[in-house]
């Protein structure tokens, strides 16, 4: 038990990030709706930019900006990366979903065992 | 380095800023100013070629920012040939289709940007820019796959995007845990870097996160029921397909190569990416046997081939992996051509399935020739440029079970084209309308054939030009090749005549048959899973 | 039953990930970090860091991801056509089923 | 001037108040682009302050007026500019060398960028909205 017990005092935020990962993984895995997939790869993307922005995070660093000393700055890489991550993310949601009111308006279905049966004919 | 006509990220950066300038002129003149543009983009790919191949490596720092700070443009061994072929293949491609319907501003603006992004991908030297670019390459293809409107099948590029969209958080996640680790985006400093490390197994979990991506990308055994709807759709036109089969795929296997080399102080997976090659090749000729629709079959197949080439590149041995680079040159000139020419048959017969065409050789002779060259090549026959590649890549296995699995590749090959190169011979039927006389189509369909079959006959000089090493090829053209392929070849017919005629409805069964998305996601996990095992366990 | 699998799936996914990470992790000197704080007043003149890496040290990628953003607006068009493009294409599909 | 593809009428609170607020969220949009080099990414988050400006326009008078096709090809011309100046200026060492230019740089390219992603999510939504009744009728 008490290796249990300190391997959960040691989990952190970006742990939680991980998290957030896998169950958009498992959401992907289960959905049936493409609605959905798509908004599970959506919480797996931002689960991953959250992953990235807990990077080199000190308890206590203060904002990037002229005035605090360079050792107490928090990171900027990531920051800046993840604006650029972000922008991509909404923009490849946004094809998806123009693709997934395609879909709805054609095959009149949101299922995509019923997707798959009426592409046949 | 400075007698560059232009600097690396202006190459880059040139096609798109010549599609987003001639966006405002007017209908006629814009068709000609993007020819010079892209063959200005030709030339400075020749001359960064020349630079690299006879002088040093290009390494750039972008705005001249110091070396940790700056996303560096390194144009080396590798990257600068490819480069090369896809400037080439664009322009080749773009004079292919100048009288095509389908030519408007967006479609030829979207065309540009993927060269761009192609550009991108094989000179970045910055973890996240390839990142980036990839991402970009990902959306321009899912646009261009339904570019014709009327005959959308909307489904292949949503499963398209989504297996993609998987692949890249698996990448974001990938950078992230490498950015934890090395502090450093830069993969020159990365390499330096992980060599340091204390502990290699920290480099475990980023290694298999950002090579699942790139199995994606390179379409490896399980992961690659995406490519060929997205090659063979319907809506795409026929250069899109040429483009994509041609250099597109390339991009994931060069950057497999390119990250595997960044790995290589830490971890050494090339048994594993050996065997999925070797894997991913035969399931790709078996499914190419069970279509019917003739671009699916070329699309399938281009899965086959770009298995053999990862199994060349991780052989271990010096001649298999140039003659896995030389395969990659070769495959995109031929199956480009096929691609091409599949595009013309299908325009003047209107109909894609391989049993109701025939008699491509009477009704177009010049199309039928190309498409001979492109079927001889792919398959390798002596003297044309597949048996050099090929030969090299045997040179590099000697003796070891991988020999007999590349026997049963090129079995496998030569009996998918011969299924294909039924529509070449026959009559025509009477209706066909005569095809219009165009000349950039018979130029350059001309120009790939010559080019496929100077590759055969000054293999050896080709490979020693393109990238450097001087093999001896003598062997590709002695009598016991070619009796080894005329055998493989009529038993290829006999089985073709007996046995695939005869398994109908275990074929139809098998082009029915779809992954529903849910099974995709677990594949994916399930090769996360094997390249972490597998990474973890060998690192001992 | 096909829940169960995929829960198992990445139920052990997370724990070898997170296992993996926390057992051999080790910091390396963050070099990029310690630049960008130090450099970014002189090298780019503006009063926040992340616009220094974003507009000045890594600009490359900033005018890739505006292309992304052009990009996703043209699919947008290509996929949701507006009223006026879909008169040409049935025109079209009406031509081409003739 | 019915369309076929419009919405009903707008409540009268709703035109009032989003009519109050309009200039507004246009100064509050030039205000994020413009001091960028102070807030992180400038551009990015004045641009979709600029987009809920389409969004309330559309919420006030849905009908499908507002010509996307003008505002893609302003688009394509800030995408040009932005292509253009970094590439004369910046990576040409041009701002390194002489280093009063910087900030005149930064604003530049705050304002083509916040102006391009204004465009672009304001195009992006409009398109998204006049395809739902589109859809329907057409049977695509």
């Amino acid at each position: 038990m008490e290796a249990l017990e300190y391997f959960f005092r040691q989990l952190s935020i970006s742990d939680l990030a991980v998290v957030l990962f896998f169950i958009g993984l498992y959401g992907a895995m289960t959905q049936r709706s493409i609605i959905k997939t798509i908004m599970s790869i959506g919480i797996m993307d931002v689960a991953a930019i959250t992953f990235f922005m807990m990077s080199n995070f000190e308890q206590g660093a203060r904002s990037p900006v002229t005035g605090t000393p360079p050792e107490q700055m928090a990171d900027p890489v990531p920051q800046a990366l993840m604006i650029t991550a972000i922008v991509i993310g909404v923009s490849v949601v946004a094809m998806c979903l123009a693709m997934y009111m395609r879909v709805v308006f054609r095959y009149g279905t949101a299922d995509w065992n019923i997707l798959i049966r009426r592409l046949e004919d | 380095m400075e007698n560059l006509l232009v600097p690396l990220h202006m190459l880059v950066l040139l096609p798109v800023g010549i599609g987003a300038l001639t966006f405002f002129l007017p209908r006629k003149a814009y068709q000609a100013v993007m020819l010079l543009g892209s063959l200005f983009v030709t030339a400075a790919a020749v001359q960064l070629f020349i630079t690299v191949r006879w002088g040093s490596e290009i390494i750039q720092f972008v705005a001249g920012w110091p070396e940790v700070v700056a996303i560096k443009l390194v144009a080396d061994g590798i990257s600068a040939p490819l480069v090369l072929l896809a400037a080439v293949f664009f322009t080749s491609a773009y004079i292919f289709s100048t009288r095509a319907g389908h030519m408007d501003k967006t479609f030829v603006f979207l065309f540009l940007m993927l060269e761009s992004a192609l550009f991108g991908i094989f000179l970045s030297g910055d973890l996240f820019n390839i990142y980036v670019v990839m991402e970009l390459s990902m959306i321009t293809i899912a646009i261009l796959i339904m570019y014709k409107q009327e005959k959308q099948s909307v489904y292949d590029a949503m499963l398209y995007i989504l297996m993609n969209f998987i692949a890249m958080a698996f990448m974001v996640m990938g950078i992230a845990y490498m950015y934890r680790l090395t502090g450093v985006l830069d993969l020159m400093v990365i390499e330096q870097r992980l060599a340091e490390l204390p502990d290699p197994r920290a480099a475990v979990l980023p290694y298999s996160m950002i090579f699942t991506a790139v199995a994606v990308k390179a379409a490896m055994l399980p992961l690659f029921s995406w490519l060929p709807r997205a090659h063979g759709a319907p809506s795409a036109p026929s250069i899109v397909s040429a483009v994509l089969s041609g250099i597109q795929v390339k991009a994931g296997v060069y950057l497999l190569v390119r990250l595997s080399i960044v790995f290589s102080p830490v971890i050494d997976a090339q048994m594993l990416f050996l065997v999925l090659g070797f894997l991913t090749s035969v399931a790709g000729f078996l499914l190419a046997i069970a279509q019917k629709d003739i671009k699916l079959i070329l699309a399938y197949h281009t899965i086959s081939q770009v298995g053999l080439i990862i199994m060349g590149l991780n052989l271990g041995s010096d001649v298999a992996f140039w003659g896995g680079m030389y395969h990659i040159i070769n495959h995109a000139l031929f199956k480009g051509l096929l691609f091409l020419t599949a595009g013309v048959i299908i325009d003047t017969y209107g109909v894609r399935s391989v049993k109701e065409i025939r008699g491509v050789f009477r009704s177009m002779p010049v199309i039928g020739i190309a498409a001979l060259a492109g079927v001889l090549g792919i398959t390798g026959a002596p003297f044309f440029n597949g048996s050099i590649s090929k030969y090299f890549i045997q040179e590099g296995i000697q003796g070891n079970w991988a020999e007999a699995g590349l026997y049963l590749i090129n079995f496998g090959t030569i009996l998918s084209f011969v299924k294909y190169s039924t529509i070449l011979f026959g009559s025509p039927p009477r209706h066909l309308q005569k095809p219009r006389k165009d000349p950039f189509i018979t130029v350059i369909s001309l120009a790939f054939g010559a080019a496929i079959f100077s590759g055969g006959i000054f293999g050896s000089q080709a490979v020693s030009l393109v990238f450097g090493p001087q093999y001896s090829a003598a062997g590709a053209m002695g009598i016991e090749k070619i009796s080894i392929f005329a055998a493989t070849l009529a038993l290829g017919v006999l089985v073709y005549r007996y046995g695939v005629l005869r398994i109908e409805g275990v074929l139809s069964g098998v082009r029915n048959f779809k992954y529903n998305f849910n099974q995709i996601t677990v594949l994916i996990s399930l090769f996360f899973v094997l390249l972490l095992g597998y990474s973890y366990i060998t690192m001992g | 039953m096909r829940i169960l699998i995929s829960a198992l799936i990445a139920l052990s996914l997370f724990v070898l990930s997170t296992v993996i990470s926390h057992q051999y992790f080790h910091y390396q000197e963050p070099v990029l970090y310690q630049y960008v704080t130090e450099h970014y007043e002189e090298d780019c003149g503006t009063t926040n860091a992340v616009t220094a890496v974003l507009l000045n040290y890594r600009m490359y990628d900033t005018m890739f991801e505006v292309l992304i953003l052009l990009t996703a607006i043209i699919g947008m068009k290509q996929f949701l056509p507006a009223p006026h493009e879909l008169k040409d294409i049935t025109k079209r599909r009406n031509l081409e089923n003739k | 001037m019915k369309h076929e593809n419009d919405l009903p009428e707008q409540s009268l609170i709703l035109e009032v108040v989003i009519g109050f607020l309009y200039p507004f969220m246009l100064l509050l949009g030039f205000f994020i682009i413009v001091n960028g080099h102070h807030t992180p990414g400038g551009g990015f988050q004045g641009g979709s302050v600029l987009a809920a400006l389409f969004i309330a326009r559309y919420v006030i008078f849905p009908y499908n007026t507002m010509d996307s096709e003008k505002m893609h090809a302003f688009q394509r011309i800030f995408l040009a500019l932005i292509l253009l100046t970094p590439m004369l200026l910046l990576f040409t060492g041009f701002i390194t060398r002489n280093p009063e230019f910087r900030s005149v740089y930064l604003l530049i390219m705050n304002i083509l960028i916040g102006l391009q992603v204004g465009l672009e999510l304001g195009v992006a939504i409009l398109r998204f909205a006049f395809f739902e009744g589109v859809g329907k009728t057409w049977k695509l």
